[in-house]
């Protein structure tokens, strides 16, 4: 067995889990402990379903180039465009998202990041309401109530459970998942909802309506129904006295709220229910983050610019505009003419109408890996995976910063993100 | 720059840690640094005939990186109505309460500024704090790190192993790359945890057993015997509450018999003493509590403080005080954000608007004025805004017009609410800053007090930091208050290690500001260790591999030496 | 009142940023120095001109200035932002902005209007013939003010998240409106002569919704009070039947209405009033 | 044929999260994310068969994947990863905040013959959103 690192950081999900140990031998990399099956595929697979060499589009097909030329390309295609696209960055780390703006701006163009069709619900309830927030430790040491609303972390953020939420024993938390009640709130049942002490199951699009009625109970005032969103009253009551009775409660919520009908008003309805809560006892309210840094993507957006997505710099200056600038809108609407998509696939999750655009503007790639987005792609140029062949920042779901590692070389002429825009930034400069 | 010689001729000099005050000099710049005269030949030469050459400003509470990240998440509103666009040599950013960090870098330089402190980094989002410094263009930085409610602080506390505190401070500033110790609302963001704050000086901390007065005495001795070039910096308890003025002198007097380092007399700075100096029981009675505050602080040479001027305008509260923001948030009905971060703090966010019409408000405002003019000694009291917390920085100039100007306070004071005439001792304080008390509370005395050797000051072998302003002591009066704040406003240049940055209020040049942080040595460090592991194992959810910062964060730094 | 025409030429799919149509701005100008005004398309600043001919007649006061959009600007923004004053009418679909931050003064669209149009209107009249899209008199992002005066009336559709944050105003809407229509309002007005989506009022502190159709959903945290014949309908409709000419089923005037207060996750002193209709 | 109402969610998997670091243009991708989770219930009511071809269809678009037996949903409810297939489902109307709805879409269930076809992400690309 060759070198074995310890205190790896897995690079998948918004949980990064920084404690893996991963063995090194021959250009293989194999997770010794710690890394659950997403990451152990992520580790072990880093190297299949590469992006072989730098590529541009020629008669109707990708062919190989040099990255001199795909690099030419990619700023000839921006710094040409009337209203260029950058879209992406959430697997990526925060270096090359910082690029990503710096473009944006030179080019006069939008930068949109992943939370546009995930968390953008929640940004947009939490620029109303605001959100009671706390870093994941805070559950581990203290929370006797764990909520999940609308998510699955068994599913999504495997370690989500182990290292933070229900297992684990923290300071004020002796016995671990015996001190903790768990409930889950979900429309159907899922290995999450299996495990849960509580299983709510709510009707689909009624998490609002359960949400007020829980909030209208704790801030003391009367609901004469027998039943909401598909729950008993007496279902309801309950929960409500659980939440008002235990010592620091948490709502970790996913996609689940913000995905169904209401969207950000129900995450309103839930930052508004944790708020109040806060008169009673002490209570937090967690999103799970998806990709591993699309809180970074709108750290870095908010620091450079004052908004976390859909910001236009066609003016010279950042403007916020959610529905307006998000990526989505701007494809279906063939509104910009050029894209620049840096590790995402639009092509394959966004609603067709919006790729079909894609497909047909200049389109630049940058990805490690062959995505659905860079087999449309005018120019696809490839680059080393973050947390595994480049180094960078990373922002955990809770808002924690933490530094990936580099843990073994790419392939030679195969650079980071960040390095890839730079090379682009500058040929844009000397192109204009 | 770099072998760049530059000459600034003929200004009225303001330098006061060197005792010049006024008198029209030549300032020799050579290899970024103020240095002997030289002759002018090869020289690039500034005229400063008939403006005020002062050092560069030092900021010495100022959150500009961190936590205020999530404040302009939070106000998308803030920024709508103040852009800034880039240039061919700036990037383009949002203004108002809550500069981007590009905007943040450029609007201090033009003001004259060249350092700022961020008072209040916690130390597990550190990280974060740096990456924010490294996109502050101009300025130089320093990281204040959050330990008044820290873990470790708590249970050394408890355990009264007092040599293990220092152990873990030594270790920790050098994890971080921190430059000093904060306190903020001791003992009462760990109490808020659990719902509840502390609101005396010895009430117990929940789960702990240690008392706020515990906390700060212990703190502050081993920031002494560690030689931390700056005292420990404390946001008191009861921040923001009717007659909190007892607790902030309570706080001081706690702190009197604690034995500074060799080289200063000082052990603690109270932050934004004008959130903590005041009177009444209730928000009916509420009244000013400076001139209590002022006389404690006149008649003990141990304290420094900055102030924490209100401004009326729209702006943001960002604390790490969780009890305060939720207050805050009962108070005015405005969106609250919270957050609390494992085993070091809590915090929060409420929009404000400071309004004339509002008695508490209009108190508040004579109050910040009243501590800046009835503390006698200007080197112990300081402007500040606690940016953005009582305004943002960029309304400074204001300050320096009602400090220098009693016709200009008694303008304002007739078009405020009368509370602030007829609860604070405002109205009858005659006394007007001259320049060289402007310069002392703007820079000299911050950097003085912040332990920087080459700052604040223009003497052989400081940083060439230097800011020019267009006001002439011969002509201008300074009484007029609006050119006293276009004045300072827009410095007529600004130079940041010798280069020009800001020439007519605008950057011309953007060059990257270092960080400053402490590199303690104590031998404590090593007992410490074990018991690190095993907390960050057992509480924390980052590994204790993964916490400390790296160098790569700080492409610019210089670690300072403790002063043992 | 004095007219300028414009017509759209080709227009670009990329947008046009385009705040100088406003009687303000075209007021004092002639037919030349309109064409020359300033307007974005994606990041580059060209002239209205170019993709507008203009056509009429000079007016020196904005008060009696009267721009006529001839054709579809439903991908021109800005269209009377902040205009305080004169008349704009657009003869067919309008884009997204339109009147933004509005103070006074008159749009009529003879067609439809895009998402986060009048938003934080602060005076003046806009009618849109055709469907408004969503946002309509909605609060900017974040922001705590939300419409505080004016009139707005529709007489197609209106989208989702209506009159976020309504401070004053009245809204009248002849068909349908979509989902969370008045939520967080703290006053005003809001009249749905169609069905209204789920959870009209919600969070709402104060302020009124009155539905002559049907209510997809009321939350459960809106109280049922009382069927009655509110009063103050009777001279409120009377009003806008007389001074702006809106058209009400006569029904509406006399009849009776389910009152539900709410929501009571909130302060729960907003009202919403269902039309009655008779078995 | 027969066809059921149902109320389609997607989501996330833990299979789709293994497959997807193997690759997008990959086997496991394509099994483990082209498929419609049912209720037995509704898929007896069908006669389908696990793994049997059926046809999704929203007011945006239909698409042929394999069904799935699932004791999770309840009658009347549908589960697909989120993916390739989804997007072909979903409307990009987003109320104005950027956000399409990918949770809780009306849609019809109808099984398809054995030989029908569930495409590949080429076919997708080629058939939908290439030209």
């Amino acid at each position: 067995m060759g070198k074995v690192l310890k205190d790896v950081v897995c690079s998948f999900c918004g949980c990064l889990c920084d404690n893996l140990e991963i063995a090194v031998e021959n250009g293989k990399i194999n997770p010794v402990s710690r890394a659950c099956k997403v990451s152990i595929s992520r580790f072990v697979n880093y190297n299949k379903d590469r992006v072989p060499y730098p590529m541009i589009r020629e008669k109707g097909g990708l062919v190989k180039t040099s990255l001199d030329e795909a690099i030419n390309k990619a700023a000839e295609i921006l710094s040409r465009a009337n209203w260029p696209l950058i879209y992406g960055l959430s697997s990526s780390v925060c270096e090359a998202h910082r690029k990503c703006v710096e473009l944006a701006e030179l080019v006069g163009g939008v930068i949109d990041q992943t939370a546009t069709v995930c968390h953008a619900p929640t940004i947009l309830a939490f620029q109303e309401i605001g959100e009671i927030h706390a870093t994941l430790g805070e559950i581990k040491n203290r929370s006797d109530l764990v909520i999940f609303w609308g998510c699955n972390p068994l599913d999504a953020h495997l370690n989500h459970f182990v290292r933070y939420s229900v297992t684990p024993k923290g300071l004020y938390i002796s016995k671990g998942r015996k001190d903790r009640t768990v409930v889950a709130v979900d429309v159907r049942e899922t290995r999450t909802t299996r495990v849960a002490d509580i299983f709510l199951r709510i009707e689909p699009g009624k998490d609002y309506e359960l949400l007020s009625v829980l909030r209208a109970l704790i801030n003391g005032k009367e609901i004469d129904l027998d039943k909401v969103a598909g729950v008993s009253m007496e279902e309801i009551r309950e929960l409500a006295e659980k939440m008002v009775n235990c010592r620091y409660g948490v709502i970790f919520f996913g996609l689940g709220l913000t995905m169904s009908r209401g969207k950000h008003y129900n995450v309103m309805a839930a930052l508004s229910l944790v708020r109040d809560l806060n008169k009673k006892t002490r209570f937090v309210i967690i999103p799970m983050r998806g990709h591993y840094n699309v809180k970074g993507a709108g750290v870095v957006l908010g620091w450079q610019t004052g908004y976390p997505f859909a910001v236009d710099f066609s003016r010279g200056y950042p403007r916020y505009g959610p529905g307006e600038f998000s990526a989505v809108n701007l494809l279906a609407n063939g509104e910009v003419d050029a894209a620049l998509i840096l590790a995402a696939d639009p092509a394959a999750n966004f609603p067709v109408s919006a790729s079909k655009h894609l497909a047909r503007i200049p389109t630049v790639v940058i990805d490690p890996k062959i995505s659905m987005t860079s087999l449309i792609a005018d120019v696809v140029i490839p680059s080393a995976v973050s947390g595994i062949e480049a180094e960078g920042t990373a922002y955990r779901m809770d808002g924690v910063p933490i530094r990936l590692r580099k843990i073994i070389d790419p392939e030679p002429g195969v650079l980071a993100d960040s390095e890839v825009l730079q090379l682009i930034i500058d040929r844009v400069k000397g192109v204009r | 720059m770099q072998g760049e010689r530059v000459i600034i001729r003929n200004g009225f000099v303001y330098d006061p840690i060197n005792k010049v005050n006024g008198e029209r000099m030549n300032i020799y710049i050579e290899n970024g640094k103020i240095s002997e005269e030289f002759k002018e030949e090869g020289a690039k030469v500034i005229d400063a005939t008939g403006k005020v050459v002062m050092p560069g400003g030092v900021d010495i509470h100022s959150h500009i990186a961190g936590k205020i990240n999530a404040a302009r998440l939070f106000r998308p509103e803030d920024h709508k109505g103040d852009v800034v666009s880039k240039t061919t040599n700036t990037r383009s950013g949002v203004g108002y309460s809550l500069p981007s960090t590009f905007t943040t870098g450029y609007r201090y330089a033009s003001m004259g500024y060249t350092t700022v402190f961020e008072p209040a980094v916690t130390p597990l989002e550190a990280r974060h704090a740096h990456e924010e410094l490294i996109d502050t263009p101009i300025i130089d930085s320093g990281l204040m790190v959050c330990l008044g409610n820290n873990y470790f602080t708590l249970k050394y506390i408890k355990e009264g192993e007092v040599e293990k505190l220092k152990g873990f401070i030594s270790w920790l500033m050098k994890a971080v790359k921190g430059f000093s110790v904060k306190i903020v609302n001791p003992g009462g963001q760990e109490t808020w945890k659990w719902g509840k704050n502390v609101t005396s000086l010895d009430d117990k901390v929940i789960g702990f057993d240690v008392t706020p007065k515990e906390i700060v005495t212990n703190l502050a001795r081993v920031n002494e015997e560690l030689g931390m070039p700056h005292t420990i910096h404390i946001h008191c308890n009861n921040l923001g509450s009717p007659g909190n003025y007892e607790i902030t002198i309570e706080t001081m007097d706690a702190l009197r018999n604690i034995k500074p380092v060799k080289g200063r007399k000082n052990v603690v700075h109270i932050a934004h003493s004008q959130f903590n100096s005041y009177g009444g029981k209730t928000w009916r009675d509420f009244s000013s509590g400076a001139g209590e505050v002022a006389d404690y602080i006149n008649k003990h040479s141990h304290v420094t403080t900055c102030i924490g001027q209100v401004i009326f305008t729209n702006t943001t509260t960002i604390t790490s005080d969780g009890p305060w923001q939720y207050r805050l948030w009962l108070l005015t009905g405005n969106k609250w954000t919270g957050a609390d971060v494992e085993l070091e703090t809590s915090g929060g966010i409420v929009p404000y608007v400071f309004r004339k019409r509002n008695p508490v408000n209009a108190i508040q405002w004579a109050v910040g004025l009243e501590l800046l003019l009835l503390i006698r000694d200007p080197w112990r009291v300081y402007l500040t805004t606690d940016h953005p917390n009582g305004g943002p920085f960029t309304l400074y100039p204001q300050v320096i017009g009602w400090l220098m100007s009693r016709k200009s306070r008694e303008e304002l004071l007739k078009k405020i609410h009368k509370a602030a005439s007829t609860r604070t001792q405002l109205p009858g304080i005659r006394r007007e800053y001259n320049l060289e008390e402007i310069a002392i509370i703007t820079r000299a005395g911050t950097a003085k007090s912040l332990g920087l050797k080459s700052k604040g000051h223009l003497g052989v072998g400081a940083d060439a930091d230097v800011a020019i302003y267009s006001f002439n002591p011969e002509k201008d009066s300074t009484s007029d208050y609006e050119k006293i704040v276009s004045s300072f406003s827009k410095a007529a240049y600004t130079l940041k290690n010798g280069e020009i940055v800001v020439k007519d209020g605008e950057i011309i040049g953007s060059p990257m500001g270092k960080t400053f942080w402490v590199e303690c040595k104590a031998p404590q460090e090593q007992e410490i260790m074990d018991d690190l592991e095993k907390t960050f194992y057992n509480y924390y959810t980052v590994t204790l591999t993964n916490f400390p910062v790296q160098f790569d964060y700080l492409p610019l730094h210089e670690p300072l030496k403790t002063m043992v | 009142m004095k007219q300028i025409v414009l017509v759209p030429r080709k227009l670009p799919s990329i947008p046009i940023e385009a705040e100088v149509i406003s009687p303000e701005i075209f007021s004092g100008k002639n037919i030349e120095e309109i064409k020359e005004l300033q307007v974005w398309n994606g990041n580059c600043k060209r002239k209205l001109g170019d993709f507008f001919s203009v056509k009429g007649v000079k007016s020196e006061d904005p008060n009696e200035t009267h721009i006529v959009i001839q054709g579809d600007v439903s991908r021109v923004k800005y269209i009377g932002k902040e205009m305080r004053s004169g008349k704009i009418t657009i003869n067919g679909n309008a884009g997204m902005h339109l009147a933004d931050e509005m103070k006074g003064g008159e749009i009529i669209v003879n067609g439809d209007a895009a998402d986060w149009v009048a938003t934080e209107m602060r005076g003046g009249t806009l009618k849109i013939k055709g469907n408004a899209g969503n946002m309509l008199a909605s609060a900017h992002p974040g922001s705590e003010r939300g419409m505080k005066e004016g009139i707005i009336i529709v007489e197609g559709n209106a989208a989702s998240s209506l009159a976020r944050k309504m401070r004053r105003g009245t809204i009248i809407i002849y068909g349908d409106i979509g989902d969370h229509a008045g939520s967080q309002m703290i006053a005003g007005t809001i009249i749905c002569l169609g069905n209204i989506g789920r959870r009209p009022g919600a969070l709402m502190k104060r302020g009124t919704i009155i539905v002559y159709g049907k209510a997809e959903s009321i939350l459960p945290t809106f109280i049922y009070d009382a069927t009655y014949q509110p009063t103050f309908i009777r001279f409120y409709l009377k009003n806008l039947k007389e001074k702006l000419n809106v058209k009400l089923p006569a029904e509406m005037f006399n009849g009776d209405y389910e009152r539900f207060h709410g929501d009571i996750a909130e302060d729960g002193k907003g009202e919403i009033l269902l039309f009655k209709r008779k078995p | 044929m027969e066809t059921l109402d149902v109320v389609l969610i997607t989501g996330r998997t833990d299979k789709q999260g293994v497959t997807l670091e193997i690759g997008k243009t990959s086997m496991d991708y394509y099994e483990s994310v082209a498929v419609v989770e049912l209720n037995e219930e509704d898929a007896e009511k069908l006669g389908l068969n696990e793994n049997q071809p059926v046809k999704v269809e929203t007011e945006n678009g239909a698409v042929i994947v394999r069904c799935k037996y699932s004791k999770s949903v309840k009658p009347g409810l549908a589960f697909m990863p989120y993916g390739p297939w989804t997007s072909l489902l979903m409307t990009h109307n987003t109320e104005g905040i950027s956000m399409p709805s990918y949770k809780g879409v009306k849609a019809k269930i109808t099984p398809q013959e054995e030989k029908m076809k569930v495409l590949t992400i080429e076919e997708i690309l080629d058939q939908f959103i290439r030209g």
